[in-house]
């Protein structure tokens, strides 16, 4: 009794898409209700200024490298 | 400094022949030994050295391969060719390659390295991709236990910011669909197979081939290794190709399935996501990888691992380094190692053709399904979504998403679909994931 | 462009074809591979296909564990333990870790990798730290030869400055000290077995579980790989999460054993060191243990080769590189390594209660016997000591020196113990090594 | 703080406690392997324990070395001189060597983790150069299969800049004479062989000896390690050491050498070389050695894929890594590795003076033809080349074009040869590994 | 028969020298083939000032980038 | 005859100790000697500024460093 491959395949191809949307139906799901957690039992101070404070040390460090690479290359340029 | 130098040498010498007054009886094997190695030497006359190096060079075994006895007799027209001008040939495609990374800007990460590799592995006389060549060891110290891919996955992994997505959950689905490329082609490949007397992949080829749709390149080798390890120069050269043509690939396609009207439609600024959800979101994802698709776990945790490194805030240099040189030494070696399975015998093949065609079509497949998604998702009452961002649901991150941007910016130049289609993108990754998990689960 | 792509397709299409006219012969193997291969592919109906995918989620492999036929009657509740229940309160453990690293900041760089390490691990049916999962391939690479362990000791003594313990040589004593936590637990470990019913620690066991007191992460890792490394997991995380938690342990022990006067005693400033100095310490370090105690020197002897480059001040970018880019890497991979050992079937045996119980009694009583020796110094004529810097011995750089300044400035706050504490705790990490070197000669 | 500690503890305590309930059966095994464990091990009174200790001290290793049994009664005395003073010269020899790396500025880069891997590799009892040591685990990785020096050739080739020798092509003669000195050494070593009974290299050896002369580490490396790996130690450390110390060897023979008239000799200013050349030079050159010398392209195939990577212009991220942080790791671990070829038994040969003596010759050699070669130049009618650049025909770059301008200057301080010497100086890299090719070719 | 190793070094030292400087020269005749060939085919649009450009791109973005984020940053603390 | 390992670790422990001490103990010796030698023999021209100029070379280097590749950078727009 021989297989004909391409049956499989198109099982294969149920199979999978299945799982694949039944995951990310799931994830999604999942993301609505965890972010309503997250809202209600972690909420950010301020969530706006929130992630400001923890870059933000870094960022202004770059802004300030950014700044001095800008005026040497100024400097550079008047040489 | 000179009078140092000569001190020094003296009292070596001294020291020296101290050792070697009394290595007398030390020195015997050395001699037999250098007697037993010389003796595999052979004297030959200037000329005979001279021509006997001739035969060395690679024009001489270019023009002329020596063919070993084991290979069978109707084989030796095909393996002179591999030999010969297949070498020829593949020196063609390699430089093909080169052209399209540095002119077209096509992928250069990999693609250079990948070419580069192939280059070497097809130079006569060194071996350098057999197995104590350098190409072999890199392939198999981090390709053959599919350890490379998987540390690119953890670097995108620190890459990836999941924030588009947290914010728009429902675009998910469009990076759902775009994974009906795999499983379409994965059909394909197989009535190809059965129908057609050049091609005949076996399940397990048709689904490594398959994976290209899924517009990843990690993935597609960690699967190609797994389940195809012939295939892999070709499958990996397909995808990141096909991933670097994007631009030229997606359009015609997105225009073609979609209205004026459509085209236009704008999307609601993204909310603010918190950084606990970003946190919190990759151990979720790969939680539900455990609980229904365990398989699909070596990819999925490797890229929420860099993820995670990244999101927790706390390990800042490490996350520095998945990113940066990890990441990059890792592509280094990925690219070489896949390149050295471009040799000629092996991509020479009709299974290449099949390969390149099969390819694009999962990739043209797998935009197609993500924009009709988008269209399905819009028969439903709620927020409408601009189809353009499906496309974006193969992966290929960043690219497809900005290909969305400037597609929609075409028709409305107000209209930015770049954070909007990076939902689908990021999505796109998990589902091809996901798609790998069920093709690794059913042939185990 | 298009045009491009068409015609490199037609290129490759004629090349391919004429390959394959020649490729007849060369077909009829793949062919008989491919029916090889699909012969072990049995067809299945699409409910079938379900219900044997359903079977290899983790949903069912949580819920009801297949259990091989090589497991005795007797031992077949727990197996199905570990492999449901077990795994599942690894998670949790997991996420304790989780917690622990980023909202408590208990040493993230190495908790969070084993953490993640450790998850993956648990995961049932991926069999990721299995011989051929990733974390099984990391493991094998550099846990199991001890290389990762030993290249963190290059880093870190590449970022050690012996300054402080230079101009003060005999706070060294202190780090000796602390030392007690180590053999005293030993000691523990030992009795524990013999008189309890629960514990069975060989000697080699205890003396793996004790190096714990020596609060030093790759020193742990380097002896329990060597003599115990069925514990390593197990002896990880106690030492990196006791480590981490040195602020909440030292505290009360060092005030419960000193006088509210020896805790404001001054220590006089420390003298320059120069740079000559700081080159040849690492080197007479070194020189002392290959004459006195050879098997420490893979440890002292990487440490030192470390901080040596750092101090010729001639090979900045090798010291550099040894700083960020290979320690980092080597973290990563560290910490995923022993996360492999995490594996419920590993971790929830009785002996992970006794190796946590027992590390921190080690912790304790070094911190208790350091801070007990600066007493002790004091007993003698000179310069006197603060007895807050003798907690500091332990190790656990820079931390330690840092619990030992914040107590000191509770009572008062113009008193600056930081440097000085820093001898005590780069004598420490000497001290550790000492102690493993000890403990590996005895077992060799 | 406190609470939750316990509250922790008294969870695992009662989830450990209910597996240690279930676990009575899984005892029994750990309680016998336990006994079979400490069956191995003997109860010692605590004298005979510090007496046993004093017997693995290095101390009585170095004054009095066990002798095993296998070594013939002939050979003891050399076997102990090794194990004592063997030891004793090569910690000697190591510290030359750190002094020369630190206070000199030879080669640091290379030398100071050669030397601490020769340090490393000669302690007594630890044997850290062994199988089982780290130094064994990082030949056994990188240089017993010749990756690390292919990967040092990828990160020069990247620095490299072959601009200078594209705007002046034929001064690639002169880096082509001075590989006299690779075969002329080779000649050498044969005689000396030959005619004397101190020295008996194979020709496989002198040839890798010869290879010294080629004033380049890690074609050295790839050499010895090929035909002559028990040489490794000695030919590295003679090959960097030689290459640091370019700038004492060449000046009196390039003096000797010239008129003053030829060493002021100006030369033209180089002609600007266009981004599309460089980017074309480094594929044009693996072609050549792939028609002519396949066998030399592992090493030029490795250094003009890093220069490839570079003059792309279009992955800078990894030439930034092949540059910095691969590269970098990779040194400090080719360093240990060579190393760990510096014990005295392979290192305190009468053989390693005869390669000093040789490697010497070698430089010198080479030096001398490169400056010659230019002399026969400006014998046929064309513009005129200063013979002070020939000397840089030997490779060690970037020091030895330094060394032509710095002598220019002495004579004429306008005369800026730098830039005219870097096109011999890299020419040199590829005559030495055309050089190599020719000798792997012969010994196939 | 005896083999006299100095007359093998010697061969291998015509050899030797004989490849490297044949390789070397058909590299100088290829190098000077080559930069005809790029310079009538592909000639930089002003060979100066290309490689400046290229890199002055590079800084260009750089400092473009520095600005906008100094920018971002700006609008974060103000929202 | 069976073995008190409790025992045994006693003796580890009075071993161990002693090691570690004694390891120490010389240390201490060594450093104070091998201090006194350097001060001796290798003095540091001014102690307390020894390490600025050692640091300062190199932030000077890559001042040059920095100066050179301006001034080349201007020579090459030049040719
Ligand atoms: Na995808
Ligand atoms: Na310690
Ligand atoms: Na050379």
């Amino acid at each position: 009794m021989e297989t004909n491959l391409v049956v499989e395949g198109l099982k294969f191809m149920v199979l999978g898409m299945g799982i694949v949307f039944a995951f990310l139906g799931v994830l999604i799901l999942v993301m609505n209700v965890m972010s309503k957690l997250i809202h209600k039992y972690f909420p950010e101070p301020d969530p706006t200024q929130a992630p400001v404070v923890v870059k933000g040390g870094e960022d202004k460090k770059k802004v300030v490298a950014a700044i001095f690479a800008a005026i040497m290359e100024d400097k550079k340029s008047q040489l | 400094m000179k009078s140092f130098i000569i001190k020094l040498f003296m009292a070596l010498a001294l020291t020296l022949t101290a050792t070697s007054a009394m290595a007398s009886s030390h020195e015997a094997p050395l001699t037999q030994q250098q007697q037993a190695s010389d003796k595999n030497y052979e004297s030959k006359s200037i000329l005979t050295m001279v021509s006997d190096f001739l035969k060395t060079t690679g024009v001489v075994a270019l023009a002329n391969p020596d063919v070993p006895k084991n290979i069978s007799k109707d084989k030796v027209a095909m393996y002179k060719f591999h030999q010969s001008w297949g070498r020829i040939i593949m020196f063609g495609i390699v430089f093909l390659l080169f052209w399209l990374a540095i002119a077209k800007g096509f992928e250069p990460l990999l693609l250079l390295p990948i070419a580069f590799g192939g280059l070497l592995a097809n130079i006569p006389v060194a071996d350098i991709a057999g197995p104590h060549g350098f190409l072999g060891v890199i392939y198999q110290a981090g390709l053959s236990n599919e350890l490379f891919p998987i540390i690119i996955f953890m670097g995108v992994g620190a890459m990836t910011d999941f924030g588009p997505l947290l914010s728009n959950p429902k675009t998910a689905l469009l990076g759902g669909a775009a994974q009906f490329g795999i499983f379409g082609t994965l059909v394909g490949a197989v009535a190809l197979s059965q129908y057609t007397d050049i091609f005949n992949f076996t399940l397990q080829q048709s689904s490594a081939i398959s994976i290209i749709g899924g517009a990843d390149g990690p993935t597609s080798i960690f699967i190609a290794t797994k389940l195809a390890p012939e295939l892999l120069g070709a499958i990996a050269v397909a995808s990141y190709s096909y991933m670097a043509m994007v631009p030229i690939i997606q359009p015609p396609i997105m225009k073609a399935l979609t209205t004026d009207k459509e085209r236009r439609i704008k999307m609601s600024t993204l909310r603010h996501v918190s950084r606990m959800e970003k946190l919190v979101f990759p151990v979720v994802v790969l939680m539900l990888a455990i609980l229904f698709l365990p398989d699909s776990t070596p990819l999925i945790g490797a890229f929420m691992f860099g993820n995670f490194l990244k999101e927790s805030g706390v390990v800042e240099r490490l996350n520095d380094t998945l990113q940066n040189a990890l990441i990059n030494i890792t592509t280094i070696f990925l690219g070489l190692g896949v390149g050295s399975k471009l040799e000629a015998d092996k991509f020479l093949v009709p299974d290449t053709l099949g390969i390149l065609v099969l390819g694009i079509v999962a990739f043209s497949v797998g935009t197609a399904a993500g924009v009709l998604m988008a269209k399905v998702m819009n028969l439903f009452p709620g927020t409408k979504v601009n189809p353009l961002i499906g496309s974006a649901g193969v992966s290929a991150v960043p690219m497809a998403a900005r290909v969305s941007n400037k597609v929609g910016m075409e028709y409305d130049r107000t209209n930015m679909l770049l954070m909007h289609a990076m939902g689908p993108n990021v999505a796109g990754v998990i589902g091809s994931a996901v798609a790998a998990g069920v093709l690794i689960s059913i042939f185990k």
